[in-house]
């Protein structure tokens, strides 16, 4: 039996059917309750649940993952909305101190199996902050893990081993997939992965590295390429798979990295740097990256040409393709 | 049986009042002449239609999203009237009225509507100086709570440098749960900052309900929690959040520090367009909270003194609709924000090498030109 | 003229006493039998004994820091003593004496005050688990405030799982200007979390005095903002402490919520061993605490009772003193820890193949190889 | 006229000269009064200046930049005082969002001078999270300026420019190198470009690039070795100053880069990215990392096993000059 089921609904699912299972889990974070979430991932849970599984809370990021992290010690597995990922700034003491920090700083004493599903990504020309991608910030952070579904199925096999795991968790669902497609999702269970990227398409004449949403525009830009592109979605920023990323690029030569967060200092920097330290032999040319601008993320006029788009993921595959030293 | 909804708590009515939901005076009038309570009343209805004309607009598809606070213009005329010029005036989206007040462009709000950037708005809506607002304004906090401390800064700097100027910030019930909230009330208590907060209590923060934001009686008690005086008052009651302000303002100008008021009111709509009320909550509490509009209750007030009528009403929303509308079509003239806007305001001076080559990459991508085109540093303009 | 300080505020003593500090009973006695007072009376001093041995071992350059909380002691004690086994503490730094009261081991005490990792000390004093503290111990939160909403966070853990147990945490005056303070509080009201803060108000938060930390009176009344009950007790009367804790304790497990109790001290000492208190204070109010140290007064009190004497007090001094270098001597014998340790206990299962890299490199490194040696991905284990 | 001085020392002499000429300049922080900050860098400014200048706070981090920020907007000049960079987690949310954001956010009609004095840094043994670097953060941050001196002499031209720049400046001070050693410190005003990296000593067979305490201990392995190497002090690290560090980079083909933060999506990977973007033709060898390993800051009896040393980084020096292609 499978639905079909968009990204949302996915995760909607997913959560309902280990809310069933796993009565520790509990759902934390303010309007997650009647409303079911600003983007109804939360839907009807409330209903189903109650108050002492699916809680509203008031407003505060930092107390919510706070307290999401002492309820965890205490043998809850909590999953915290983050409405927005910018909001987390405020929790930025939380997130270092207790839930990266509390299974290391105790010698292994306490875990802190706490997953945080964050709201991210530009495209739906919201308010500013709303639209944050700080993947490069948790890749620096020791003691947590990365994930970013960027489809239905995918995630809710993700989720479903987030929700699992005995780590704090970043999961990261983009705002502008929410909606985008829907895909058969299967009724049961089935794990995937937390730390392994995804062949997204073989080739052999450039590795293009990207997660999130920046998958599927990635994906049409290297369609309408006549070059054999093989195209690796991440899912994990936090730990990088980084054999399967750098074998690619032995065979391929060549790479591109699209994302949509700021390109100073962020996750693309780190991917370059492991390629140069293992891979440097085999590159046929400058990696480039596609990304966001060193900007604030713009106001919605011109968020267009702020994100990553088809033209100009095209632009930097003719370039490092036509490459030659 | 309806669906799972967090119950509502109605507030205790034990707040000052001095203008009853009927219009009668309960309490001291503020000395306030009759042109000036004529213009407070012009601002509310003026507040009401532009937040009306905001949402009709969307509804068209011409902002993303709008809100406002219809039923909440008491608390934004109330204390924004309280302020000097020079003062500064910290908003929230919500107290649009305070804005109105205090004469903010209506053509630039529209444009901020429309998505377009500060800088672009202001050049391509220029304002004789003399028309611009008199009070210092900050844009409003899209961080829930973060201008708390902020308000703090600039009452400490007007208070050091002896300037006769006090801070005033206005913020939702829900938004005080936020660490900010206490962290600028207990550094303005500390420092007798000349700070007054004004603490809208719409009863709802998006789903949640007053009840579950905190297990305080009064939001305005969270003020004890930092020696800073307090007090309550009916939000819907303009008479009552002007005095009250007026005093706090007064007494921060005085010398005496901060203070903090809760306005008591209620979110009469979803919390904006993007937002569908009725699914968290019921109707049963509109119409015990229709019957206290806090324009209708002046109204009444205000055409028992003989200060209103009908003509002169219907008059008002005429000019007033020719204004909104005026404003709105100088907003669409707006050419669309170029794109290297987003690269402006960072650093002062030089932005360096990197943040400039990142400019002609997106100056060559609109172009038509390869971005990517430079392998060895020498800068671009030799793509495709 | 000396130099520009701080006014100190001395606090007011309206709060709730049971021993005054000529040890007479001026309130209830706890139901407390004579072999626990007795018992609370062996904390109190080995608590001071040790931080007094951590300081001259600190001297000895033993340890690169040590503190602790001279003249403080009641509170742990009175505090820690509300408990019962199973609930959870979430101590400070400065509240030793809780964590004694539960009977941490003494010899991994003075492992991590030799900067070994837990894990480390863990593994090399190895502990009967009939010995091990009957309370849920968190590490102290090195981040000041940080540890209030996980603390609200394993109460209502407990509450949501039907646990009849309590959570209670210690904080300085000076956190509690941490918004952190407020975040845990408002949610721990709100949800009726069985959480009970103990605000330990010595007067100083390193060089700033209580005065230039909070306009409030008090710092119990920082609870009114979350409508949380609040007590304010003679932080040195061990029997105040206990009492309103005990009774802030009972109340949460009956599932009446959270409390605040501020239990009012002084920090007799420098912040710590890198900290020169008189650079920034007098001590003109050191005398008038001494003459309320908890320990003196208790002392004074058990002697009326017949429980103590002089020779009773020079055997426990000497019991004790033992105790603690046995405990010094253990921890010194502790191997260095192995470099390797810290990568431990970061994620469990695989780490990924850089964190392991990474671990290689430093295992390469400490063997005397080049750990650079890898350019091609293929590992290390071929360097020099 | 030239004194003795250490690097706190410089610091504490610095700020004083300008707070004699700039009454707008307020120092705002806890502990920075009577006491005379923790390292004293405050040292004796209370007497002289009063409590409306040294403003000593309650601890409150947010609260604290939040109101520097709008101190600065209201026309004072605020000088926080950051008593361990780690605890400015505390203040991400006042950081990001009115710190490095305001200017931009209000299209320029504010500006925002507020310097930031942080000491980061390992190496003295202190508490978990007193030893934090995450210039990485900051570089991923537009809108601020961040500095970091390494010597007496230099802290003190950088200072006073970062006093009066217009921008926020984030001013890293290394804790090791407080009393590390003393400088000849000029009594008269001079100014050092806030955007400048610094060439420390020429050379031809590589380059090594580091900023802070490392540059020392770089410049002491650097000593040891036969090789003509190269020595970069960033100085600047956001906006980073990239033009001479590619330019060396071109001339010796070689490079190693050395700091303290954690390896992944550290500040070295950024600079990797930039030299596999613009240089990549000239590197005669993959660019090693001589950084932190990507865990807690240890506990102090392992923390000289996480901070580069003088052997790490000998080692990555001759593993990087014996490669060849
Ligand atoms: C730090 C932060 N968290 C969450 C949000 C999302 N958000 C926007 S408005 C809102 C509700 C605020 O309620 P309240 O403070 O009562 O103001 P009201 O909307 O009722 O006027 C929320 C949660 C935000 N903008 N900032
Ligand atoms: C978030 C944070 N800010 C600052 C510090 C540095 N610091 C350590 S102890 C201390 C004073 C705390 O005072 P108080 O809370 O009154 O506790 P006391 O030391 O008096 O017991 C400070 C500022 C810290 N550890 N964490
Ligand atoms: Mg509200
Ligand atoms: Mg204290």
């Amino acid at each position: 039996m499978a639905e079909s089921l968009n990204l949302v609904a996915s995760i909607n699912h997913t959560l309902r059917s280990e809310l069933r299972k796993n009565e520790r889990l509990r759902l934390v974070g303010y309007d997650i309750g009647p409303v079911g979430g600003m983007f109804r991932a939360t839907e009807n849970l409330f209903e189903e649940f109650g108050e002492d599984r699916i809680i509203d809370t008031p407003l505060t990021e930092n107390g919510i993952l706070g307290m999401a992290v002492g309820m965890a010690i205490a043998g809850d597995r909590p999953v915290v909305e983050m409405q927005f990922l910018g909001f987390m700034y405020n929790a930025w003491g939380q997130f270092i101190y207790h839930l990266a920090n509390l299974h290391q700083k105790s010698g292994g004493a306490f875990k802190v199996p706490v997953t945080i599903r964050a709201v991210f990504g530009g495209g739906i020309k919201p308010l500013p902050f709303h639209s944050e991608s700080t993947e490069a910030w948790f890749m620096h952070t020791p003691g947590i893990r990365v994930v970013c579904p960027s489809t239905p199925r995918q995630a809710k096999g993700l989720l479903l081993s987030a929700l699992r795991c005995d780590d704090p968790v970043i999961f990261l669902e983009h705002a502008k997939l929410y909606r985008a497609f829907r895909e058969e999702v299967p009724e049961e269970e089935y794990l995937l992965p937390l730390d392994k990227c995804r062949l997204v398409q073989e080739g052999s004449d450039l590795t293009l590295l990207t997660w999130g949403n920046m998958v599927h525009v990635s994906t049409e830009a290297v369609n309408k390429m006549d070059a054999s592109i093989e195209i690796i979605d991440l899912v994990s920023l936090a730990p990088l798979d980084i054999e399967p990323i750098l074998e690619s690029v032995r065979k391929t030569g060549r790479c591109i990295i699209v994302h949509e967060a700021r390109r100073t200092a962020g996750p693309g920097a780190e991917l370059i740097a492991l390629i140069n330290e293992y891979a440097l032999e085999w590159l046929k040319a400058p990696i480039k990256r596609v990304t966001g601008f060193d900007v604030a993320f713009p106001d919605t006029s011109t968020e267009e040409f702020y994100l990553p788009n088809v033209e100009r993921i095209t632009y930097a595959l003719e370039a490092v393709l036509g490459f030659e030293f | 049986m309806g669906k799972l909804k967090w119950p509502e708590r109605r507030p205790q009515e034990d707040f000052e009042r001095i203008l009853s939901p009927e219009g009668e005076l309960v309490g001291e009038r503020p000395a306030i002449d009759d042109a000036e309570l004529l213009r407070w009343h012009e601002v509310m209805v003026k507040t009401r239609m532009l937040e009306d004309m905001g949402v009709r607009l969307q509804r068209r598809g011409v902002f993303s999203v709008a809100g406002g606070g219809p039923g909440e213009e008491a608390i934004g005329v109330g204390a924004g009237a309280a302020l000097n010029p020079g003062d500064w005036l910290h908003p929230s989206y919500r107290q649009n009225a305070s804005l109105l007040y205090w004469d903010i462009p209506l053509d630039r709000t529209f444009g901020a509507l429309l998505g377009h950037a500060p800088e672009h708005v202001r050049a391509h809506l220029p304002l004789d100086p003399a028309d611009a607002p008199k009070v210092k304004l900050t844009p409003y906090a899209v961080f829930l709570g973060a201008h708390i401390p902020v308000a703090a800064g600039t009452a400490l700097t007007d208070k050091l440098n002896k300037r006769d100027h006090v801070s005033l910030a206005f913020i939702g019930e829900g938004a005080t749960s936020e660490g900010d909230f206490h962290d600028g009330l207990g550094l303005a208590g500390v420092l007798k900052a000349p700070l007054v907060v004004v603490i809208a209590n719409n009863g709802w923060s998006i789903s949640i309900p007053s009840s579950r934001q905190t297990a305080a009686e009064t939001f305005a008690q969270k003020a004890v929690a930092h020696g800073i005086p307090h007090r309550r008052v009916d939000g819907n009651d303009v008479f009552a959040v002007y005095s009250a302000t007026k005093a706090g303002v007064d007494a921060a100008r005085a010398g005496q520090g901060a203070c903090v008021i809760e306005a008591v009111s209620y979110r009469m709509t979803s919390h904006n367009t993007a937002d569908q009320a009725d699914i968290y909550r019921d109707d049963t509490e509109l119409e015990y909270w229709a019957q206290r509009d806090p324009i209708d209750r002046f109204e009444k007030y205000l055409t028992k003194c003989g200060l209103l009528d009908n003509t002169y009403k219907e008059a008002q929303r005429e000019r007033i609709d020719i204004e909104l509308r005026n404003a709105v079509n100088r907003a669409l003239e707006i050419p669309a924000t170029p794109a290297d806007t987003m690269f402006l305001n960072h650093l002062h001076g030089d932005p360096g090498w990197l943040f400039k080559h990142q400019q002609e990459e997106l100056a060559a991508e609109i172009a038509g030109k390869n971005p990517f085109m430079d392998f060895d540093g020498s800068g671009l303009g030799k793509g495709e």
